[in-house]
């Protein structure tokens, strides 16, 4: 099995971060992972992704093309990946900061009002959190305990954030898991 | 009747045109523009002078002063 | 219509600056497109541009241009000033561009008095590159490539631009100013603007350098940054004309 | 080997390097290679190093000359224009016999060009690049674990051979995160009898220097030159095949290019096309002869660069004829999918694609 | 054409361009090739130019992309390690499409190497020397006459394609001297409606530019450029043959050297042995086809370069394994002679060299 | 046998040089030896040398050297001296290695504070390559790309280095000295004596300047070059020291 | 016909001229010429040396390897072309500073007291003069009003030295023609 | 009694020596050495002080001087 994901966003909005921890917990899985950042002009304040490869055997060609899941966590992010998305693949779009849905019929839409969670967990930041949750528990790429091993591994020298990211990361599972 | 007048989608809400008005009447507004930015915006055009200097210090030419 | 008493100069085009919020690169654009227009020289301008963040100025300033390479903007200004000397030909660099990697060119186009005119942005950082350290990074200050802080016994003091370029007799203008408040930007066009009088009286070589900010790599919000620059660049770097073409240092 | 870390390939080769024993580095920032010095930055005072960012890459190289010459394990890193600047210095750390690694994670060119992985500087790390008769030994890894392994022989060569060793990367490679394990240690950087150390007691000073003012004298050292850059080709070719044995048509790629072609021969194998991988790991020199077997058993080859086409000519130069040798390219910091790579191949096979 | 005068090979160069309308020269100076700049120093005030001794080659070449950039037939000249301080220059003039000529006097290499001439510079000029795909003309004449008319040519070249010209020489055409015949004008510049003049009530700005910040763009620029080196490849090979027709073993060699392998044929002849010279007067465009097609007559090839081997990667190109190519090299500054190139010859052509 | 008052230092190897008749740089070498030999660091020097008429010292002094690239001495000497830093490292450049095509290294290796010391032989033209301007060539002086003269209004006055480099923090010690009679050479000598007691004492960057004839490429007998030195190099290039660790402008 | 000559000697003894001149004065007979130096490392009171070649064919190989005439102006210089002059050359010998004469018997050895003749014209600076009229008086390369010819366009701007060069070339052809 | 001591193979006869000895004792030999320069000597050695001048200007360290 191979998961292809692409996640797309703000500079900001922690897109990155999310991509790593995840491929920090295929790593954790023992699986072949890869995660490459679409590092564009050294200009400030456009859109950030990055592809992220988790899978059964080694890994070719690191940049993905053709998603087998796409993180959309704002709105120029759906438009511009959207049609890339593989056929029956999950499309997880933050429906805090985008206020359209899919038109694509033949995807597993999931809607993600990331912020919204965020903000009721008391912590704006951790509405990506939130998002990786959704995306774990759809994809089942990784389980969460590797990605909250890799969280504990990645901030080792803050380990009091955890509780709170743990949560956000649940929250997000719930609305696959829950459903 | 001097008056600014701000280009909204230009602007970056970087705050430097608040703190030169010798008025107080450039503030941030509390809506986003389409780049996700909080603009700069005036609270009471009948207020201004004139100055200018709002437009002055503004780094991405948003500002215009108007006669 | 309204009339306007201040608008965007003929000299800047009308898009938006990629810079970050807050960065005084517009300011300092702004202010040198008022002073080519209010020399009336727009027509035979040409601007050269550095690799920097600045490097898309080519774009925004409305006159000709010319990119070139990190740090050869005045040797570049110098190969077009010679082809047409009846051209106002300026660079335009960062401190890593102009004070670094381009410091010989710098120099020697004073030391020749090249016809040029050089406004020169010290941010005390390499801001596109994302933050490492300048020649004019502030001792103990924490970059990129200096994470513990700049330490002075191992890489020296910062470079004093204007005070090295000053000992040059080709060099006829130089001043330091900022842009950190309106009287000072005032100050800063004043200076841009004789920069290029001298220019255009053939005297030979005018600098201005223009203290700035960088919020982005200095980790601050714009208005923190000027802050920053108040207390810990304006006491190291002091304001001031260094050189003109009269002698008279005010 | 310790536990697997995820990293970033920059990241990563500084760390190789330092596992390796350099403990200086001089460099100047550019993108796509920025996160190597900043590493360095942080890592070198960590181990008693001595992290210096020089005023600027013709600085860099030449500090690199002093260092090298006075016995250190010695490395830099840029990207293509960065690299361009440095070419006399190469040149002449190559003329004065220094072992150093010279990292390049090259963009798309050329110019300023943009910020981009490429892989149009082929031509100037294994042929060109500086004045003069002279060879760098070029590898070419194509994940970040190999940007480990590769830097760590690097050193290794460097010393072996008195002889600068680059690293051609891309920026691809240099922004990817993988798992990869660091050796313990490398092997120990041999005596250096040559370096100028201060005499310490020794009678004859030593001195570094390409200089040979009569003409007889640099012919002599060029032919000594020459002999060692055979002895190099003949120990040091590196590669890799994947599903070649039976290939008709082999693709050879490099680098991030490599992997792309990877999972295009697997979509091409699914359908049942026979299409094998030739991968160099070393440019310079570069497995001619290794290349050249397959022509016996393959009906083409096609080279896939991220370049107008400079790596097809060692394809040509290797095949001397016998087979037809295609080409694929992006250029500007393009990167082509797997999937456009497949459809090239089937297009060949169909015999649609001109040569 | 007036009548013939005794010149140095340099400063015939700096007359050409006089003639060529060349009114700006910026270079600094470095042997074999000084008697061009100190030329310039004292012509171009005659002629109203300007000549400008720059504070490094680094400066020159970029002061050269800021003169042609504005519009103006501009030159520099150096040689070899000074070539190598140009490449990041030259890559960036390549890129900005911007006319200009470059004359390279080489000298032995690499490294400080000697002052004596060599041809090792051949990879830097023709494939390699800066970083990103882009390709420099490159004219290598073999007499002072065809100095001059290649220089001339340069300018031409440089106008029509909007592409940096290099003329790659060797310290000995730079000063031998032999009569020269100096056209009365070049053909006259084009128009440059892209320079940067200042505006000059043009509404669009000029820019001058190699900076093409998202990768499709500089990809479609790079594919711009290809196109332009195409149709080059096309109209522009220049090459010449001595007694080819009938030979047997075509000796394949440029510039000074081409004038001893000359020599050696003339002797092979004299004692009845096939032999001719294949000389290429580009070097970039290569003349592959028209030294290929002699692979349908002759039985072999041998380059012959002052160099450990260069060209000879092009010889081997043009002919495609069809028949055996064999390399001779002096290096370091050596050149060969006649009789020594005639005593390879017969060895070859009794069958006893190694390929 | 006699005893000997003065013979070749050990620091020189006993060779003939291959500089033209009555050429300084033969002076300077030996008084460079006499100073590594009197601070009897012979046995942890390293010496850089420069591509000038210089380039082959190498084989002069008898104490291990790099040959660096044109002008990068003072990057070479930071690279070893990085490595080693308890040799006494120095570079030898002259004024077109140093002051033209290696400005941005000098300059950079000062500020740095680099503990290097460099002894910069200004002679006013480029000797090796044949008598080309150097930055520091004087106006009207006549040479092979000067034809004509230097002509300042295209090509600036000379640079004074001295004067450049002691804006620079890093620069603890600068000199100006010439060896144009016996007094000026025992004052050039201690000079770069002290310059070498500077980095042993690893206070930072020290460079001595020393006034330099080219009696071939200024096309003069030895006797008269000195002549001309002393008439026209000396008044526009001051003889003195510039800058002291204690601060105090001797 | 093809004259490939060598002169050889200190530099300043004026080898560079003599073969200039001579160079010249081939190309005013529209010979087919060529001169080349042999420009040795950058030191100063070294040897110096040039090629020159007059010829009725087209000029290959600029440097002469097998030198019809040798002209050798100092001891170094006889020592080290002597031996490549063909059989049948000319040895042209400076007898003023050279005590020895050749060692070869298969050679036209003319001993040239070209610095005693020079003091003796009141000039010291001719010797290299005396020379060139030797060597084209044994040689025939080129006519002696041709040099003169070439002389006189290469020293437009100080006719006055014509004179005495013309006596001096005529002395050193003397040496041949009076024989 | 000092005395300086030349290396006539060494010397290039540049004179610089000759001018700077208080007692005008170095001057210029009326022979060349092998190199083809006249070389320095001294016209009488007994005139000596030993003050070293002429061995401190020699460019080509061709003075020794003997006590
Ligand atoms: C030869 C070369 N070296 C390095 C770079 C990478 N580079 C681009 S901009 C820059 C420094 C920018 O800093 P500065 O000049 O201070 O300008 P700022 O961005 O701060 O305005 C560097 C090192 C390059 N493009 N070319
Ligand atoms: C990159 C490079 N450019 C130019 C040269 C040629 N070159 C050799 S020495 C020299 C200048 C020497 O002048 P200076 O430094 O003043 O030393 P001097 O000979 O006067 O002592 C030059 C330009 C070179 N070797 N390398
Ligand atoms: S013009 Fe002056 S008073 Fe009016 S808004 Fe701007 S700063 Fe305030
Ligand atoms: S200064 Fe300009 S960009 Fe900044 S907040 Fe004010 S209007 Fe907006
Ligand atoms: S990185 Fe710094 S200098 Fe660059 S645009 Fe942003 S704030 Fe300005
Ligand atoms: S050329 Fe000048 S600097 Fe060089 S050795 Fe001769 S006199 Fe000295
Ligand atoms: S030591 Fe003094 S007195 Fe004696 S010869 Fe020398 S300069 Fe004259
Ligand atoms: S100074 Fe030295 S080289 Fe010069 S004449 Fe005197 S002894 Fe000879
Ligand atoms: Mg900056
Ligand atoms: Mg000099």
């Amino acid at each position: 099995m191979t998961h292809e994901i692409v996640m797309a966003g703000f500079g900001g909005q922690g897109v990155m971060l999310m991509g790593q921890l995840m491929t920090y917990a295929g790593m954790l899985e023992n699986k072949h992972v890869s995660w490459i950042p679409s590092y564009g002009p050294e200009m400030r304040g456009g859109t950030a992704n990055c592809s992220v490869i988790i899978s059964d055997e080694p890994v070719g060609a690191p940049i993905v093309s053709e998603p087998t899941t796409v993180v959309a966590m704002n709105l120029p992010s759906l438009d511009k990946f959207e049609a890339a998305l593989q056929a029956g693949g999950n499309l997880i779009i933050n429906s805090s900061l985008i206020e359209r849905s899919s038109k694509r019929s033949d995807v597993n839409v999931l809607l993600v009002p990331s912020n919204d969670i965020a903000n009721e967990l008391g912590n704006a930041k951790v509405a990506n959190m939130v998002v990786l949750g959704t995306i774990i528990a759809a994809t089942k790429a990784v389980s969460q305990e590797s990605v909250l091993k890799a969280f504990a591994k990645m901030f080792a020298k803050k380990p009091e954030l955890l509780a709170i990211n743990e949560q956000a990361i649940k929250r997000g599972a719930a609305l696959v898991n829950g459903k | 009747m001097p008056k600014p007048v701000f280009n909204e989608e230009r602007c970056k809400g970087c705050e430097l045109c608040t703190v030169v008005c010798p008025k107080k009447i450039v503030v941030i507004a509390n809506r986003f523009n389409s780049k996700g930015y909080r603009p700069a915006t005036c609270s009471d055009e009948s207020q201004c002078i004139g100055c200018m200097l709002c437009a002055r210090t503004c780094p991405d030419v948003v500002i215009e002063i108007h006669k | 219509m309204a009339e306007i008493a201040f608008a965007r100069p003929e000299s800047l085009r009308d898009v938006p600056f990629h810079y970050c919020p807050g960065c005084h690169h517009g300011i300092i654009h702004r202010l040198v497109a008022e002073v080519i227009d209010e020399l009336k020289v727009r027509d035979r301008t040409v601007g050269v541009m550095p690799v920097g963040c600045s490097v898309l100025a080519y774009d925004y300033f409305n006159f000709d241009t010319q990119e070139a390479a990190h740090g050869r903007a005045p040797a570049v200004a110098t190969g077009v000033k010679r082809v047409h000397p009846d051209n106002v030909v300026f660079s335009y660099q960062g401190d890593g561009d102009l004070a670094s990697i381009g410091c010989a060119e710098i120099v020697h186009a004073a030391a020749r008095g090249e016809k040029i005119t050089t406004v020169f942005v010290n941010n005390a950082i390499y801001g596109m590159t994302g933050g490492q350290m300048a020649p004019t990074s502030l001792p103990d200050q924490v970059t990129t490539t200096s994470p513990y802080g700049r330490k002075v016994e191992s890489v020296g003091m910062p470079i004093k631009v204007c005070e090295m370029l000053s000992t040059l007799d080709g060099a006829k203008y130089i001043a330091r100013v900022a842009v950190n408040n309106p009287a000072n930007m005032a100050k800063a066009k004043a200076a841009i603007k004789k920069a290029f009088e001298v220019q255009l009286s053939g005297l030979g070589f005018a600098i201005v350098e223009v203290l700035s900010t960088c919020p982005t790599n200095w980790g601050m919000s714009p208005l923190e940054a000027v802050g920053w620059m108040e207390k810990n660049m304006m006491p190291y770097y002091p304001l001031g004309v260094f050189k003109t073409p009269e002698g008279v240092a005010k | 080997m310790a536990e697997k870390i995820l990293m970033k390939g920059n990241e990563a080769i500084g760390e190789a390097a330092v596992v390796a024993g350099c403990r200086h580095y001089f460099g100047y920032p550019i993108t796509p290679q920025s996160e190597l010095i900043e590493y360095m930055a942080k890592r070198m005072p960590q181990v008693n190093g001595v992290f210096l960012q020089a005023e600027s890459e013709v600085a860099a190289i030449n500090m690199v000359y002093g260092a090298a010459g006075a016995g250190a394990r010695v490395m830099t890193s840029s990207s293509s224009p960065g690299i361009s600047l440095k070419q006399e210095g190469i040149s002449y750390i190559a003329g004065a016999e220094l072992p150093c690694v010279i990292v390049n994670m090259a963009r798309g060119g050329p110019g300023l060009g943009s910020i981009q992985p490429g892989q149009c500087d082929y031509f100037q790390a294994t042929k060109g690049g500086g004045h003069g008769d002279y060879n760098n030994i070029v590898l070419v890894p194509n994940s970040v674990q190999e940007l480990v392994d590769c830097t760590v022989l690097a050193f290794e060569l460097a010393d072996k051979y008195r002889n600068p060793v680059m690293i051609l990367g891309d920026g691809a490679l240099g922004q990817m995160m993988e798992p990869v394990a660091f050796p313990d240690k490398a092997a120990e950087a041999p005596a250096k009898p040559w370096a100028t150390t201060g005499l310490k007691g020794r009678k004859e000073p030593n001195v570094i220097n390409s200089l040979h003012i009569q003409a007889p004298d640099l012919e002599k050292h060029n032919y000594h030159l020459q002999m060692k850059y055979k002895t190099i080709k003949q120990n040091e070719r590196r590669w890799e095949e994947y599903r070649t044995e039976d290939a008709e048509l082999v693709l050879v790629a490099y680098g991030i290019t490599a992997r792309v072609v990877q999972s295009a021969v697997d979509m091409a194998r699914a359908v049942g096309l026979k299409v094998g991988l030739f991968r160099p790991i070393t440019a310079w020199p570069f497995p001619y002869e290794e290349l050249g077997r397959l022509a016996k058993t393959a009906k083409g080859f096609m080279a896939v660069e991220l370049s107008a086409g400079q790596m097809v000519e060692d394809v040509r130069l290797s095949v001397v004829g016998s087979k037809p040798v295609y080409f694929y390219g992006r250029t500007g910091g393009m990167i082509c999918t797997p999937k456009e790579v497949f459809g090239i191949v089937k297009k060949i096979m169909l015999g649609e694609e001109e040569k």
